[in-house]
């Protein structure tokens, strides 16, 4: 583990991402304390001002503080992001682990459905999820996560698949190892690498799922703040008041940024292949 | 029918892995790795399985381990038949044969410390309480001539011959009657072969231990081995004491494969047998005999018929064409 | 093929070489760690001479080998040194550009590695990457290129020449790979040959194909040969002189039969020892104790060797030996020499 | 395989280019300054950008707006709007009232359907007959309700015979809706959503999904030298960043815009931006059978807190009026609502009416809107914090268009935003949308006195009786507050200078009869 | 190989009615339907009962679902219930134009992203690699509708410029239809370089550190031939992989991008099949996609065994 933080700490690329994705996590929790107004508290005398010494960001169509916004849309596209994500990785990875070590008939089953899943686009079974479940946060949350359940599931089933070539696990079976014990200790915390980066990357991408979602009305509901919300809203009044975009697209596309920077050195720093 | 004299029976095994193909994924062929062998392994004695890549050494070891379910045959361990045990009942049983692999970098478990990996095969089976086996760690680790300090240190800390002597540690302490060596010294250097040589030596003695060693180091295995069973593409060419293969090799493949070993003598004159060609395909082996293709001394009868094993001289079997008069 | 004492000494001590070695450290070089992993060696390989370089995983024979050719991977470089190619002119190879070696490589001086199963790129087929080598360095023209490309497979012992040419790698055995590769690495008549490991991944069988194979090529070539092995055994078979590497270091370097009747440094000692003693059945071997020190330790440990050396003093572990002349052509690198008042070469 | 790639990339760098000298040279051209060329007369087309898709282009079956706008031009009614909303004819030339119950229309002779065949009074009275009749299933249909039977008196004669007096006839016979139909169309087809064959100023010439509908001049158009246009096309551009950019760059000539960027085009010196009062209003739909809000104190409560004011200036720019059940664009017959108690925003009364209703720390409710309608959902944020401050705290919950209104249908929402057309007449805003057996009252509102009233009203003929009733009865609304009527917006249209003649009315935003080009 | 192929086509057939099951119960849990939304807020309960009956909604669920079931068997995916339409020939004529988006986004974004990839690899760790990571990951970074709105606006405001309105298809026009895609292939192209220019790079390390480049350049090659001829070629293969799942993603990603651009295609009707309810629309769609999304990844697996002679399919 230190090992680990050294080498991340000699690839600044990665380092960059890490900070930065500490940055807005810290930013999210202290969002009570840094924003200076409650999130959706409206200035109706204030609609669509530009950015000022009291309203740092400027105010939105409804005449709230874009930067009490900003702050806050940390925190609710962070929750989206990990909830989302936490759903798909955890359920990713007992039908990966499953399918990956015991093969067979369950392998068959597990990724057929798998494969039926895989078959509807992203967005489209996000859309058709949420349309059932109604749209809110939690419903966004469990969207996203059913729609990254098979990626996870492909990943860590391959990953298992590749952990059992090694001969520790041949060793481990010879030992007379329980199959429940070689799952949980000699095979996940081997496939951890390759997992922890897709994560990564997963939360990118349920952050822009999400985003995807408000376009189309269906993500978070008002007034919470979003940086999906946010910024389909000022969609419309990019011209009028640039502002009103400026700031949640640079929060959204900061962060992405940072989370595909890290992921992305993760994956060469955990890739044994690429250890020099 | 079993005889308890003996650690190891293998009566006619035979291990296929299937070739599978066609639009549903029928078996259209085998790949047949171990082709009707038969042997068995003393008490306290090495065995020796030797021959080149493909000829189904290690298949047949992890067969034996059933590692791999048997195609056909049986296999005896103390006198019980273990071949047709389910996979899931022999688990428990595996404390009594245990198996050292070749390759020491991935044969540990990156994730795990020493000490864990060498509670584990003492507590799967139940074999002491924790505090018990913590001695008897300590005690093992010593005894493979490493130090309790290491034993909280990973794998990639060490050697690969510190490795090597964490995997037969690993697969020792839960005193095992039979080890399996597959490979188990062919990746190290000289200098350190030669003290896990020594080391496997010694702890047969104290353990009582019955060795099946499959190794293509012919050198090693004539250091280590009381008998030697030669395999090609997964059948048994010739078996018998280590002396008598060694010193008056009786099947052409082996009288070829020790003359291939270089010399380490520079006054030495050594008679080359070079063979041509390369092993045959093992799902399409050729008929009869299945070295007759690169035989110095191949006749027509190779090609008709398969050569017996028969015992030629005393505890002396061979395959060929040329002994079966 | 058996080894004639006569024949090992014609092709020793021919003043015109072809390669020359002086000094050589080869550094690793990241933000984190500085320190050598090959340090001071020499090596001279005269005209048709074969010659061995062996040693130990990680003792840096390998890195020799691809210094020679300029291929370190990024985080080594030679730090000191220089490696002279004694062809047409003398040329300093690593002073020179890149292309400049790209021109040397697989022409004047060429390869073979360890791994013939990876050492070939899987989507090509032979005829392409055999025809390759000549299309880098010669102007021939098509057909003149597969016809010196099956003569070549033809002299490496393929005679279905035309059927492999079609072939792509998996589609061959080990054995089949590594003539294929000793076909390309010998097809524009290099001078020198660098063998790295070319049998440790074959069989015992094939093992005595291929050594059989370079054997005879080099002297129908006229190509010296730089053979790299952690087996004495290929290097009694194959060579003339020899060089052996501990831990970055040449200990020792003589002709082969020096080596093995009268070795000189203690490790050499050992080794032989170790090796010899597998005959006696069952008994215990002879071993070098503890492990090969890695590289990070190298700094102030005197004597490399000394950790597990057998006859270590005080001196050995502090201060680090010259190379010592203990006989004509045997020159040795410990301390034990100067007690023996043996010349400082 | 790797040369490939390379001329692959050069093929497509050299192809971008292209594109982008062409679209440079196309520029000029669509500006129609390019004097070059032997066509000197102006393209009459005129390209509408439509902000929704047509859901279908029968006229009978389809309310939405985007098949309304379209398939008004190509179907005619008995009578029409004229620019003072005063009832004028259309394909009546008259029409006479031998008593309250009995129209008699005279039609026009000679105007003929796309397909060549000439209308007869045989088609109208077909036509009301598919209104009608329940498996045309008609969202009209309650609109003539009352008419018992038609007869055709002539080849130019039809008589409608009503079960009552109905002061609404006339005015809901100019519904686009209430078109003039050729039956061997509708037989043929099945319906006449994806055809359209009337006799209308424009013919329908093609339906593209998603893409465009155009439509081509009727030649045989019974008024003379109208219409102007060759052809009009309405482009289907959902976006409104889309619709800017095509307006600013001439792609098309006319588009609705948002308040907002109503503003911005009016800074832009070809393109006009035009504007009319719309006679839709923004409310709030309470479900008044349940608690809390099936008490009458509770509703007024809410209105009290309900700024209407600032929803006009934050949502709509400040360019909407205050609106009561009936939209201030129906002019006289609306009632100065901003004087009305409820709508003076007094917090403390508010507060007050709570207690009395016994919910004095408030409550908590869902708020329910449409996500399509950037507008609702924002009104419906205004509401949630206005009415935070007498302690009501609220939960936006945002559905799209489908389940939104199958929320409306069953009040499975207790309270939902959303926008109402009042119509042209005040008994569609009172009778149909109020009356506890009205099609649209899904708010369980039930008065018999107010009931009584809006009957009344329908058949009171006699205007200022009728508009004294009318009056009475939108007090009576805003009092029991079944709903809460917010504000009323204006509509904005950006047509280019190119445009001629083009001016919006309430009744009928896009008037393009007499457009041209220039 | 033919076996490969037919068995694999067989293996599409359980999923195909996976996907068949799943969407046409997910629509029906749905609340609203597709009377409702015809009707709007002008519709009375008869009305909505009697265009229910006219639509097959009053059938028992699974009925219903045999009946859609046993027309698509036949190829016929049945009418849109909102416009009475034959569905069949609107989907493919949609599918045309968003496999051509598509297409022209993917070729857009590997022209951005191969060549940056392969520059990345190659200098490692630099300043270069630095930049182009942190570039590539930009595209990747911007929400689709933000960037596409902006350049929407950029463009007008600035240049003047919009694309043309009112699709025209390839044939009957290839300028313009060039000139309309553009700029959506251009926003979609920009998300996707990313993806590819992280597996170039990081295909083309792996592939620098084998043994048989070492080979290569020990024969003298030079580096142009190193890493065109033989990195790269080797690298394809897992560059192929997210290619071709990139190109199933963006079949049914493109609905945003399609709405916002004005495009014709089959994410827009899906959508306002979902908005409408217009079930047969969306189960027919949804079923073409994924039908198109199996037999990409399918052509994907084949390719590989022509760029990789290793890979023989039984």
């Amino acid at each position: 583990m230190k090992e680990f933080f050294q080498r991340l700490v000699s690839d600044k690329v990665g380092l960059i991402g890490f900070i930065g994705i500490l940055l807005v996590i810290i930013v999210a929790v202290l969002a009570p304390v840094i924003a200076p107004y409650s999130p959706d508290r409206m200035f109706t005398e204030h609609t669509l001002e530009g950015p000022s010494s009291q309203f740092l960001f400027g105010t939105d169509e409804l005449g709230r503080d874009i930067f009490s916004r900003t702050v806050y849309g940390a925190q609710v596209s962070l929750q989206v992001g990990l909830i989302a994500v936490g759903i798909g990785a955890t359920a990713g990875l007992i039908f990966g682990l499953i399918s990956g070590y015991f093969q067979g008939k369950v392998d068959q089953v597990i990724m057929r459905v798998m494969d039926v899943f895989f078959a509807f686009p992203d967005i489209l079974l996000a859309l058709t999820i949420v349309a059932v479940l109604g749209p809110s946060l939690t419903n966004t949350m469990i969207a996203i996560g059913i729609v990254f359940t098979p990626v996870f599931t492909r990943l860590v089933r391959s990953a298992v698949m590749s952990v059992k070539e090694n001969e520790y696990l041949t060793s481990a079976v010879a030992i007379g190892v329980q199959p429940v014990k070689i799952i949980t200790r000699h095979i996940t915390p081997n496939i951890m690498a390759p997992f922890i980066v897709q994560i990564t990357l997963a939360l990118s991408g349920a952050i822009l799922t999400e985003a995807a979602l408000s376009f189309l009305g269906l993500g978070v509901q008002p007034p919470d703040p979003s940086w999906g919300v946010m910024l389909n809203a000022s969609r419309t009044y990019m011209e009028f008041a640039p502002w009103t975009i400026l700031f949640p697209v640079s929060a959204i596309v900061l962060t992405i940024l940072c989370f595909n920077l890290l992921g992305d050195s993760l994956r060469d720093l955990l890739d044994p292949k690429l250890k020099q | 029918m079993a005889d308890t004299a003996y650690a190891i029976e293998v009566k006619n095994l035979k291990k296929y892995f299937p070739i599978k193909g066609g639009v549903l994924k029928k078996t259209i062929g085998n790949v047949k790795a171990v082709d009707d062998i038969t042997f068995n392994v003393k008490r306290n004695e090495t065995l020796s399985l030797v021959g080149e890549s493909g000829c189904g050494k290690s298949t047949t070891g992890r067969t034996i381990l059933k590692l791999y379910e048997p195609t056909s045959g049986e296999i005896f361990l103390n006198g019980q038949k273990i071949s047709d045990i389910p996979r899931g009942k022999f688990r428990r049983m595996r404390k009594d044969i245990q198996m050292i692999f070749q390759d020491p970098f991935s044969s540990l478990n990156p994730r795990m410390t020493v000490r864990s990996l060498l509670l584990e095969p003492l507590l799967t089976h139940k074999l002491a309480s924790r505090k018990e086996a913590n001695e008897l760690v300590g005690e093992m680790i010593e005894k493979v001539g490493l130090s309790k300090e290491q034993l909280d240190r990973y794998p990639h800390e060490f050697s690969g011959g510190q490795r090597q002597r964490i995997s037969i540690a690993r697969a020792l302490i839960v005193k095992p009657k039979v080890v399996i060596l597959d490979e188990a010294v062919s990746a190290l250097d000289v200098s350190i072969q030669s003290q896990i040589l020594n080391l496997l030596i010694k702890l047969q003695e104290e353990f009582e231990l019955t060795y099946v060693f499959i190794s293509h180091d012919l050198n090693v295995v004539q250091h280590l081995s009381d008998r030697v069973g030669v395999m090609y593409l997964g059948q048994m060419m010739e078996l018998g004491e280590t002396k008598d293969i060694y010193n008056n090799p009786l099947h052409p493949y082996t009288r070829a494969l020790l003359s291939a070993i270089p010399s380490l003598d520079p006054y030495e004159k050594k008679e080359r047998i070079i063979l041509h060609g390369d092993v045959p395909d093992p799902s399409n082996p050729p008929s009869g005999c299945p070295f007759r293709l690169r035989c110095p001394k191949a006749h027509d009868r190779c090609a008709e018929e398969k050569p017996r094993f028969l015992e030629k001289e005393k505890n002396h079997w061979v395959a060929c064409h040329l002994f079966d008069e | 093929m058996a080894k004639n004492l006569t024949a090992i000494l014609k092709g020793r001590g021919t003043l015109n070489t072809v390669l020359d070695i002086k000094n050589l450290s080869i550094e690793v070089n990241t933000k984190k760690s500085k320190y050598n992993v090959v340090e001071g060696v020499n090596l001279s390989i005269g005209k048709k001479m074969k010659y061995g370089i062996v040693g130990e995983s990680g003792s840096g024979k390998s890195l020799t080998s691809l210094a020679i050719m300029n291929l370190l991977p990024d985080v080594l470089k030679v730090s000191k040194g220089s490696i002279t190619l004694n062809t047409e002119k003398s040329k300093e190879l690593t002073k020179l550009s890149k292309r400049e070696m790209q021109k040397i490589r697989g022409n004047e001086i060429s390869m073979i590695f360890q791994e013939p199963m990876t050492a070939l790129d899987p989507l090509y087929t032979i005829e392409h990457q055999l025809l390759e080598v000549l299309k880098f360095h010669t102007n021939y023209s098509k057909k003149e290129m597969r016809e010196l490309g099956l003569d070549m497979l033809n002299k490496v012992g393929i005679s279905r020449g035309k059927e492999i040419f079609k072939s792509y790698p998996h589609q061959l055995s080990g054995g089949m790979r590594q003539r294929v590769i000793i076909a390309m690495a010998l097809i524009c008549q290099p001078k020198l040959l660098i063998a790295d490991e070319p049998t440790t991944a074959l069989d015992v069988t094939i093992q005595a194909q291929i050594l059989d194979l370079m054997n005879d090529l080099s002297e129908t070539h006229d190509t010296s040969i730089l053979m790299i092995t952690h087996d004495l055994g290929v290097i009694l078979e194959t060579c003339e002189r020899v060089a052996v590497l501990y831990a970055g270091q040449v200990m020792e370097e003589t002709t082969v039969e020096q080596l093995f009747t009268n070795p000189s440094h203690p490790y050499t000692q050992g080794l032989l020892k170790s090796i010899r003693s597998l005959g006696d059945h069952k008994n215990t071997l002879y071993s070098i104790p503890g492990n090969v020190p890695t590289p990070a330790q190298y700094e102030n440990m005197g004597c490399r060797f000394s950790s597990r050396c057998p006859h270590a003093m005080e001196i050995c572990k502090s201060k680090e030996p010259s190379m010592y002349t203990v006989e004509k052509d045997h020159t040795s690198k410990c301390w034990l020499h100067e007690e023996e008042g043996v010349a400082y070469g | 395989m790797i040369k490939k790639g390379f001329k692959l990339t050069f093929i497509f760098a050299l192809l971008a280019s292209v594109l982008i000298a062409c679209s440079g040279n196309k520029e000029t051209s669509g500006d129609g300054k390019d004097t070059g060329g032997d066509n000197k007369q102006v393209e009459q087309v005129l390209k509408i950008a439509n902000d929704q898709e047509p859901a279908g282009l029968d006229p009978h079956k389809t309310p939405a707006h985007s098949s309304v706008r379209i398939y008004s031009q190509v179907y005619s009614g008995l009578v029409r709007f004229d620019e003072k909303m005063e009832v004028v004819g259309d394909l009546a030339t008259d029409w006479e009232q031998p008593d309250d119950k009995t129209y008699i229309f005279n039609l026009r002779e000679g105007v003929k359907f796309h397909n060549g065949r000439e209308m007869t009074a045989e088609d109208v009275k077909y036509s009301f007959e598919r209104i009608k009749a329940e498996e045309t299933a008609s969202h009209i249909a309650s609109y003539f309700a009352n008419v018992e039977s038609i007869e055709v008196l002539g080849d130019y004669q039809v008589k409608f015979n009503l079960g009552t007096p109905d002061a609404t006839f006339l005015t809901n016979l100019t519904n686009s809706s209430a078109a003039v139909v050729a039956k061997e169309v509708v037989e043929e087809n099945g319906d006449l959503q994806q055809v359209a064959v009337g006799t209308g100023p424009f013919k329908f010439k093609e339906w593209v999904p998603d893409n465009k509908v155009v439509l081509e001049k009727n030649e045989d158009y019974y008024e003379e030298g109208l219409p102007k246009l060759d052809e009009v096309v309405y482009y289907t551009m959902k976006d409104e960043a889309a619709r800017m950019s095509a307006i600013r760059t001439g792609e098309v000539d006319l588009t609705t815009v948002n308040p907002k960027s109503a503003s911005l085009l009016k800074k832009e010196k070809n393109i006009d931006v035009k504007d009319y009062q719309s006679l839709e209003y923004s409310y709030v739909g309470f479900n008044v059978e349940k608690e809390p809000l099936n008490n009458q104190k509770v509703r007024q409560a809410l209105s009290l807190a309900t700024n209407r004011k600032a929803i006009a200036d934050v949502v709509w720019n400040g360019d909407a009026v205050v609106s009561g059940p009936v939209a201030p664009s129906m002019g006289d017959w609306a009632i100065d609502v901003t004087k009305h108690e409820l709508y003076s925003n007094d917090i403390e009364k508010a507060k007050k009416l709570l207690d009395e209703a016994g919910y004095p720390d408030g409550f908590d409710i869902t708020i329910t809107t449409a996500s399509t309608y950037p507008d609702m959902v924002d009104t419906a944020q205004i509401l949630q914090q206005q009415w935070k401050e007498i302690g009501v705290n609220a939960e936006i919950k945002q559905i799209e268009w489908g389940e939104y209104i199958d929320t409306w249908l069953y009040t499975s929402a207790d309270v939902l935003v959303g926008r109402n057309g009042s119509g042209t007449d005040p008994d569609r805003a009172l009778q149909y949308f109020f009356h506890s057996k009205g099609s649209a009252n899904v708010w369980g509102f039930s008065d018999a006195e107010y009931d009584k009233l809006v009957e009344s009203g329908e058949t009171m003929l006699d205007k200022g009786k009728r508009k004294e009733i009318y009056n009475e009865a939108q007090e009576k609304l805003i009092d029991q507050s079944p709903n809460l009527f917010l504000v009323s917006p204006m509509k904005y249209v950006a047509v280019r200078d190119s445009v001629q003649g083009f001016t919006p009315y309430p009744h009928n935003g896009e008037y393009i009869l007499e457009v041209s080009k220039k | 190989m033919y076996a490969y192929i037919l068995r694999r086509l067989l293996m599409l057939i359980p999923v195909l009615f996976g996907v068949s099951v799943v969407i046409f119960f997910t629509l029906r849990i749905i609340p609203g339907d597709v009377a409702a939304t015809i009707l709007g807020t002008d519709a009375t309960p008869e009305a909505l009962a009697q265009l229910r009956k006219d639509f097959g909604l009053d059938l028992p669920i699974y009925e219903q679902y045999l009946q859609w079931m046993g027309g698509v068997m036949t190829g016929d995916f049945g009418e849109s219930m909102r416009t009475g339409k034959e569905i069949l020939p609107d989907i493919s004529s949609r599918f045309a134009i968003t496999f051509e988006l598509t297409m022209l986004s993917a070729f857009i974004s590997w022209i951005i992203a191969i060549p940056l990839g392969i520059i990345a690899g190659i200098k490692r760790n630099s300043k270069t690699d630095f930049g182009v990571r942190v570039v590539s990951l930009l595209g990747v970074s911007i929400p689709n509708f933000a960037l596409a709105t902006v350049l929407i606006l950029v463009l007008a405001l600035f240049f003047s410029y919009s694309p043309p309105v009112g699709y025209v298809g390839f044939f009957e026009d290839p300028i313009t239809n060039l000139q309309i895609l553009f700029l959506p292939a251009l926003v979609l192209g920009t998300s996707m370089a990313g993806a590819v220019t992280r597996m170039t790079r990081s295909s083309i390390l792996e592939i620098l550190r084998l043994d048989f480049i070492r080979t290569i350049r020990a024969k003298g090659a030079k580096e142009r031939v190193v890493i065109f001829q033989h990195a790269l070629r080797n690298a394809m293969i897992p560059i192929l992989t997210i290619i071709g799942m990139q190109i199933g993603v963006l079949l049914g990603g493109t609905v945003i991008i399609e709405q916002i651009f004005s495009l014709p295609g089959l994410g827009q009707l899906v959508l306002t099949g979902i908005n409408q309810r217009d079930f047969t629309v969306v189960q027919g769609s949804v079923l073409f996609i994924a039908f198109v999304f199996v037999m990409i990844n399918l052509i994907v697996d084949i390719l590989y065994s022509y760029l990789d002679p290793r890979i023989t399919y039984k």
